[in-house]
């Protein structure tokens, strides 16, 4: 299900409320128990927090989730791992989770790692319409296990147009940049989610999104690459108030939009020494 | 006498160049930030979608929305620019960050990186680690020469790997380590003042390359 | 070679005039007979007019040139077909060019047309260390004549993660989005070049480049895909002076930077009906 | 009596939905920009990097940086968004485009489309044409039924195609005809005023389903 009726107007895209925004999808087939979440983010910073505990209390059980990390324990996904709504999570890093631990230790959450930029690149491909693509990220390593992998020459050798398989190799080699030896590729597919939560700045009503700082990271990839996407955002302007040159996701790829009071927790605030007084 | 570890990154940060765009990973190659060379411009890139990373924040400057991958608060400097973690790997996958930083808990004599799975211990994942010694032009490790008196620069690693033959340069507290691509061996490049290449040997289950002489690292 | 000592300092990066930004480039070894140059535009539109002048008067010759468009008769790269200096071109559409058409039905000009997205897409993945990736675009058309094809279930089919490739499929299926059934895809490959033209609005003095609407077009993959970048612009401006969050094109992958005047030709100048009085 | 050229459009822009992001190619598409019911929002995404074309520019407003797909000179609407050529293929690949409008020379009778090699001439290349066919949701072709006398809804294409299975809604001056997925033909919805089955069937080289009753094209 690709955005479906997604564009189609189903009156204003802005909604009161992060619970007012998950309302009706159940019923349009977007909720449903073993649906596929994406969740934007980066630790703590960008996350769509308010969709999050609107999320859990759909109470939809069996989530996987697309999310570079898993939250912290009472905030973020940890909320959701809580509850144990989610039964695998698609991640890079997962670190700061006592519960995400315990119930991994358990064997009642289920874990796939994947390399942050195989994780951002497999979400782009998804929305883009790429069903699978190669990376020299993880060849040779537990990452590569099960997975196709090849040789080409890498973009750049060869002068262009030269990144084509390398017939009959099979060793593996260094990575000085201009040896002209094939490398081996591993093949990573594309991600696509029942619904994406994003977390953005600003949005106008058509649901053109704007990002800040490192609040970007996952989410405007996260946004083109499931079948519904709801931003939560600080502020929503007026049609035809952002730049068209600045905006940073189309509002092609936005379904609901929802302004919410973030609360913007800080992992490790670092101070410059001397700064603090 | 071996370099201790605060001396460390300072002969990493030699491997700077005036103008390199650099990632240095958490921890011990973070400190190479503080020692680049004032007249040298030198940018920092961090994976979670920032090129230009500046001085810790104050107090008063601190963001919530602007943190680095370590998840630190962190500040950008003029310059600057933001963009999605798509863009970001996009940029270490494509090979246009000349130079990272990073730890490891185990490097093969060819090269290979271990630095994700502490064996023991919950795995926490890999975060960027792996795209990383994959696309940077240059993958220069810091560690400690040993963990509890065993070898870390090994035949063949035991720990799952991060990267294969990916390792550039090693920096311990004993030495200098570069990788000789053809020889697929390191070659032992300078020693820590007072440490000998038997030394090194003797702390080291590689095979490693020994010129007939070997520079001293400049303390 | 990628960007092979780009970063590293050879003092500013702005030069005074386009031909000057081209000096010492045959030292480099990025100026060369037989070389690879990309060119950024859409028609005449955002493509770097002075810098391909310039090209034209290094007199390297044999050029393979990825551009969308090849310009018309007596602008853009027309100039370069006119001097004979092209021997390929990889583009998706080269309509507007009696020497084009000349050149190319005598057998001096070789044409690798690419579809308009596999293109954009194409030179994206050479700039991100991408070898290769699938696409449904041409399958089943001479685009696909001397690829590899295979099925893969699509993005948004079977939900997350089961873009995999689709097993014993052989047969080719229509496209309606949610029947679950594979569909067949092409392999391309990755583009990366000797050299990237590229026409910016703003660049800062790093390098940070700007585009403006339309303007933007294929100029900011291209930025990323070529061992070497110049951007032409109209304006320069201190570095700091380009909001981070508004940078289209980080610095890192611009090399040299000109200013210079330009003349910005329109192809089809269409008014509103009763809107020339 | 058949549609006119005129008409044509007008029957096609009864595909538009509210909120709907659509494609229109060059020609005769391109006019069924004129005929959007004034009650609906439709946005118009250009393959070169626009979201929401607005109207044609005044001789003030034009602009040489903002042209359509076409290479017209352009303008935008309010809420329109600019973005690269990657990013819009990647809005075309990746299925959100709900509609696309544009011409061809052959449709077979399972949906394959040629619309990019015009014979006897020289190739000018395929543009957007196979990423949009290939991506967008929903594929309609307006054309005329005929070219020269020639059925130009064939059992084979013999021109080069532009996608496989890939046209959703054929809409010609005799009629509108859908596809069927399951049964891999065309189904006749309308035939325009006056025309009948039997004529579009004689003008029609593909095998196609008429069913009992064939509603009337409203004009």
């Amino acid at each position: 299900m690709i955005k479906e009726g997604a564009n189609a107007s189903m009156g204003s895209k802005v909604f009161k409320s992060a619970s007012e925004a998950m309302q009706g999808l159940r019923d349009m087939g977007v909720l449903r128990d073993s649906m596929t979440v994406m969740v934007g983010g980066f630790g703590l910073c960008g996350i769509p927090e308010q969709l999050i505990i609107a999320l859990r209390d759909t109470r939809v059980t069996g989530i996987t989730c697309v999310s570079n990390n898993a939250g912290v324990d009472d905030w973020g996904l940890g909320l959701l791992l809580k509850t144990r709504q989610i039964r695998k999570m698609i991640s890079s890093y997962v670190g700061e989770n006592p519960t995400f631990e315990q119930q991994f230790l358990k064997g009642e959450l289920e874990v796939e790692f994947n390399p942050q930029g195989t994780l951002a690149e497999r979400i782009r491909a998804g929305g883009a319409g790429i069903p699978a693509f190669y990376t020299a990220t993880g060849a040779g390593t537990v990452v590569a296990e099960g997975k196709e992998t090849r040789s080409f020459f890498r973009p750049g050798d060869g002068r262009c147009g030269a990144t084509i398989p390398g017939k009959g190799y099979s060793g593996r080699d260094g990575k000085a940049p201009q040896d002209g030896r094939p490398r081996e590729y591993v093949m990573e597919t594309g991600l696509f989610a029942d619904l994406a939560l994003v977390k953005a700045w600003k949005a106008d009503e058509f649901g053109n999104l704007v990002f800040r700082k490192t609040a970007r990271n996952f989410n405007p990839m996260m946004a083109t690459a499931a079948a519904f996407t709801i931003a939560e955002v600080e502020e929503i302007v007026p049609v035809g108030a952002i730049d068209p040159d600045q905006v940073h996701t189309p509002g092609v790829f936005v379904n609901r939009i929802v302004k919410t009071q973030s609360e913007k927790r800080i992992e490790q605030r670092t101070i410059r020494d001397g700064a603090g007084a | 006498m071996a370099l201790t570890r605060d001396q460390i990154p300072v002969r990493a940060a030699r491997e700077l160049r005036d103008g390199f765009v650099v990632n240095l990973g958490i921890g011990m190659p973070t400190l190479v930030a503080n020692h680049v060379p004032a007249e040298m411009d030198v940018w920092l890139q961090s994976e979670n979608g920032l090129l230009g990373i500046g001085p810790f924040p104050t107090e008063q400057e601190v963001d919530a929305d602007l943190i680095n991958a370590g998840k630190q608060t962190v500040t950008a400097r003029p310059g600057a620019s933001y963009f999605s973690s798509a863009d970001s790997f996009g940029m270490i996958r494509g090979g246009h960050i000349d130079l990272c930083i990073l730890g490891a808990m185990q490097i093969s004599q060819e090269g290979d990186l271990a630095n994700w799975m502490i064996p023991g211990k919950m795995v926490k994942g890999m975060g960027g680690a792996m795209d990383l010694v994959a696309g940077v032009k240059r993958v220069v490790v810091t560690m400690e020469h040993t963990a509890k008196g065993k070898p870390k620069l090994v035949k063949t690693c035991d720990l799952p790997l991060t990267g294969k033959a990916c390792v550039d340069m090693v920096i311990t507290e004993l030495c200098v380590l570069e990788m000789d691509r053809e020889k697929k061996r390191f070659v032992l490049k300078e020693l820590a003042p007072g440490v000998t290449a038997d030394e090194v040997k003797a702390q080291t289950q590689a095979e490693i390359i020994v010129p007939a002489k070997v520079a001293t690292i400049e303390v």
